[in-house]
């Protein structure tokens, strides 16, 4: 997957720091994989299919066209708190700037998807574990608005571990804050489209995640609103491996499909032909 | 886990007791001891103060988790009228939840509540206060009737979250409460929400999407109990503590965040100290509040609603903007 | 309960002849009750409590302050298949109008309860087991546009064995035509009750009796879609007595209240009062 | 219980070996055959129009229900494209109801249908396709979403009717049914229903409330089963036949009574000896009919549907009111 210029000049010197790691294992299977045949197989283990986890980037240029216009990058993390425990949370935040090559858990913009404009956010769980704070909250409701002025579907990648700790409650108030923005947007009769990766929990699954028209999942995803070891804390039982995950959620009638890596941007390629009438935009 | 708000009140009993037998044995007696038992009552009120004057973040968990504190249905019921309102329409009644309509100073309002046991029986029926997602689909459905009939929404949240469980899960709990979410930004009718006891993630907002945040002097309202934060931050549960005080969960803080609009005062020692002047005063600032709403046209409450939430942590470059720009 | 002038006209000589009957036999404690204590008992069994089935007139009487301004008594019964079987179904139609004293499956009207001004229907399962024919349908419809013309609550009890075979097809299109009545006067805002009797099943449980805003149901009253005796043959089982009754689907969620015979008045203008803001109408 | 259109065909099966056997050998042959051949063969279609030529009501209930009959997903995989949408988004996905959206003659829709199984595996999992309420639920929101995106919805009727389990009445199966009428009556979109093999009571009407309802030459709706009316009517569901003769079920019986607008003829023998064709044909008619509501305004568009169904079964004084004086 060659790099386009845009997505090079905004990861800046990240982009060559990620590259240098030369190899990784997969997790499910111990195969050892060079990054570059893992990055070409769309981060998909070549012997098991396990779906890695992608950064927001990668996302990105798996599935925008050309350029991609990113909204809210003016909004940067805060400290509304004044968090401080081994140590304070603007230095957390920088520690995970440095280490995940992007600047907050989220990436939003406008781009096109092999001819359909669409509003895109990916989120990262590079980033603190996908957690959303203000400036996630806030920079997918700048992107709802946005698409709800332009008349443009919505497409959000969620993975996120929940709400983050170190903004309180302002962390809990972005899922009133999306999900006001998602109604407004609905409302106006555009299309919303959520995919959900690998995992999507907590204050993210029980807001915009799953406020959609069409919920898409990643194969074996986990997906749930408590997590895995507070179930099993709460209930004194060990639960079963297919628990929270994509097809176990399809099964329950949660999601409408789970679409391998391979096959999602044509799916959603045409889920946005369906919303747009058929028709591309351009 | 003992609480020690409990734990204190415990402790003073006994000089409670003791003041109580010199009053009657006074009635009795030639010589007036009324100086020694108001020395006696003096002291008493200074250890009250002593003990619940200044409640530390966590003390204040502990007192919006009291066990006599006054629950959602204890408001409800000093409603002038209240019937309430059964089911899903789909598969359960979670009794976690109650609602229904209800009489409040002569107006009709739907009444949803997050219902905590009052004795061990009961919080084993009603799970502790922690809805499952049928419960929160009788919230959305009863906040769907209320939109409908133009009556304004009133709820009461107490809950340490929504119920962690297996058919929780499988249900999915999480689309349960993001609906929650989804009908009350979009209701066309005014929405006042109190925290009478401890607001508790997620499945409290389920209920606290409002036009006005009430909170109690001493509940809490976290994004993650202080036992949760301290789990997954720093995976030891025991620092919970620190939690508390981390997470800026009082009342107090929220107000100053712009993030509660109102606190109603609890007498020293607490809310159960004196139940029925509290309830009376929690339902005197509900009254107020739908009032002010009520006048307002319904775009333009549903507009300012947004404004509210739309504000709420936009910051540029680390700096809080006070008026929401990006709205 | 006396009985009110309008209501002993409209009855004529079938009041009469009702009234003759002199006792009637509990049919849960076996208990013999004199008619007129059964009556005044609101046809509840003094001994055990066993709600009885009523006519829609006792119904109405029971409910309705003064007068009660009937609609659609000009719609009678038609023929639409020219059914036949061991008798025409216009004959059997007969007989059921003389033996139940009304001349079909459902009462609807315009009166007040207790001050407020109110649509209500009441089915009768006197007449073919309260079976929904083109009668029952265009009466129900008949009553809900002038519920919606006339902004006034609706209130409808239901008691009913289903769809009228006998009118085939036409019966089944009652469901939709009901339900589109339904529709229309919900969506401008009016407020909608149903009451389920004994029993509500089939295609008037399937319809409208389970899109009202709020429901109410009468202890032990039977309701469901299938009927007992054909999830029996289905599954090859018996069923639990408690299966399909109020109380069973008040625990499943499905209504929202039980309320006795006794209760019922007093409940029924709490919530036209809580809808009507507060306010009698008059 | 055997199909007797199936015992029918078995009786044929012999015959049209003969003359496959016949035509063969008569390529090697120095003998011209023909003649022979041709006879026979004009005596099959003798025979087929003898058999299949004049159905009585029975024999098409069971050729409505033929196992080789094409169902609801053979027409939606004919789409240009489709698109599964799973699940109810509460409790399960009902696999005896198929949705999702499709592309039909360029045109996006929302396709939903009752889905039976080709194979006694298939059966087994699609419920011989009778839906839960979970597969109506299923239906409302996608017809929820079609209203939402202004797309046209079609569906696909084919169901003995509402599944009568146990779990179905203890996840309130009546409101399920109903909350699909109140949606289909409101969507402000296109609806198209093909009632492709039985349309089964309640169950049916869920997917058929509709501007425009076609009804395959051969297939039925009702609103029993014929032996479901004859156990209710006369405690005796061996009465079936004449139940079926009675009900007035055949597409025919309703255009003529106006409640099925069009008929789509199907081969002699039925759709599933020209499946190809039948399909074409369908989609056709159901491409036109889109074609000409979609034109209407929406408002326009759910007056006719209010009128459609406001009219069927307005009698007065026992008359048929033609155009329903009561709307
Ligand atoms: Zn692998
Ligand atoms: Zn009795």
């Amino acid at each position: 997957m060659p790099m386009p210029e845009w997505l090079r000049i905004r990861r800046g010197k990240h982009a060559d720091q990620r590259d240098a790691a030369l190899w990784s294992k997969c997790p499910v299977c111990g195969e050892v994989l060079y990054r570059r045949d893992l990055a070409a197989n769309l981060f998909v283990c070549t012997k098991c299919g396990h779906h890695f986890r992608m950064s927001a980037y990668d996302r990105i240029s798996m599935l925008i066209d050309g350029d991609f216009t990113e909204i809210g990058t003016e909004v940067a993390t805060g400290d509304p708190l004044g968090w401080v425990d081994k140590k304070t949370y603007p230095v957390k935040i920088a520690a995970d700037r440095e280490k995940s090559g992007i600047n907050e858990g989220v990436v939003c913009g406008v781009g096109s998807i092999d001819g359909f404009d669409v509003a895109l956010a990916v989120m990262d769980f590079h980033f603190r574990g996908g957690t959303m704070g203000t400036v996630v909250g806030e920079r997918i409701t700048m992107l709802l608005e946005e698409a709800r002025k332009r008349k443009l579907p919505c497409v959000i990648f969620t993975a996120s571990g929940g709400a983050r700790m170190e903004e309180g409650m302002f962390a809990l108030m972005q899922m009133a804050k999306t999900t006001a923005a998602v109604a407004r947007f609905m409302n106006d009769g555009n299309f919303f489209v959520t995919v959900l990766t690998d995992p999507t929990t907590g204050g993210v699954s029980a807001s915009f995640a799953f406020e959609s028209d069409v919920i898409v999942a990643e194969p074996k995803a986990m997906i749930g609103f408590a997590g895995r070891r507070v179930i099993e804390q709460t209930i004194r039982q060990k639960l079963p491996d297919e628990f929270q995950t994509a097809e176990f959620l399809l099964e329950k009638g949660a999601i409408d499909m789970v679409v391998t890596r391979a096959e999602l941007k044509p799916t959603l390629v045409r889920l946005l032909e369906y919303a747009a009438g058929g028709r591309r935009a351009s | 886990m003992t609480n020690p708000i409990v734990e204190r009140e415990r402790g003073l009993v006994e000089l409670e007791r003791r003041i109580a037998e010199l009053r009657d044995v006074n009635v009795d007696q030639p010589v007036d001891m009324s100086p020694e038992i108001a020395a006696l009552e003096q002291k008493y009120e200074e250890i009250l103060r002593e003990v619940f004057g200044n409640l530390s973040p966590w003390m204040k968990v502990h007192m919006a988790r009291h066990p006599n504190r006054p629950t959602a249905l204890d408001y409800i019921d000093a409603f002038e009228r209240f019937d309430e309102l059964h089911g899903d329409r789909h598969f359960r009644d979670d009794p976690a939840i109650v609602g229904g309509f209800g009489l409040l100073c002569g107006r009709p309002v739907i009444a949803i509540g997050e219902q905590r046991g009052r004795d061990t029986k009961e919080n084993l029926r009603r799970n502790f206060g922690m809805p499952s997602p049928e419960g929160y689909r009788k919230v959305r459905r009863l906040a769907h009737l209320a939109a409908r009939l133009r009556v304004p929404i009133i709820t009461f949240v107490d809950t340490k979250g929504a119920d962690p469980g297996i058919s929780s899960e499988e249900h999915a709990q999480s689309e349960a409460i993001a609906m929650c979410l989804y009908e009350f930004s979009q209701a066309r009718v005014p929405i006042v929400a109190t925290v009478v006891g401890e607001g508790g993630s997620g499945g409290a907002l389920a209920l606290a999407i409002a036009d006005h945040v009430i909170m109690l002097e001493h509940s809490t309202y976290s994004v993650a109990s202080p036992e949760g934060c301290a789990a997954i931050l720093w995976s030891d549960a025991s620092k919970a503590e620190e939690a508390a005080a981390r997470l800026k969960l009082t009342a107090q803080d929220l107000q100053g965040f712009g993030i509660v609009d109102e606190i109603v005062p609890e007498p020293l020692g607490g809310a159960h100290r004196d139940r029925e002047a509290v309830i009376a005063r929690v339902l005197g600032s509900i009254d107020a509040a739908v009032s002010r709403l009520a006048a307002m046209p319904p775009d333009r409450l549903l507009e300012e609603r947004y404004r509210k939430y739309r504000r709420l942590g936009s910051w540029e470059s680390g700096q809080q903007e006070s008026d929401g720009s990006h709205a």
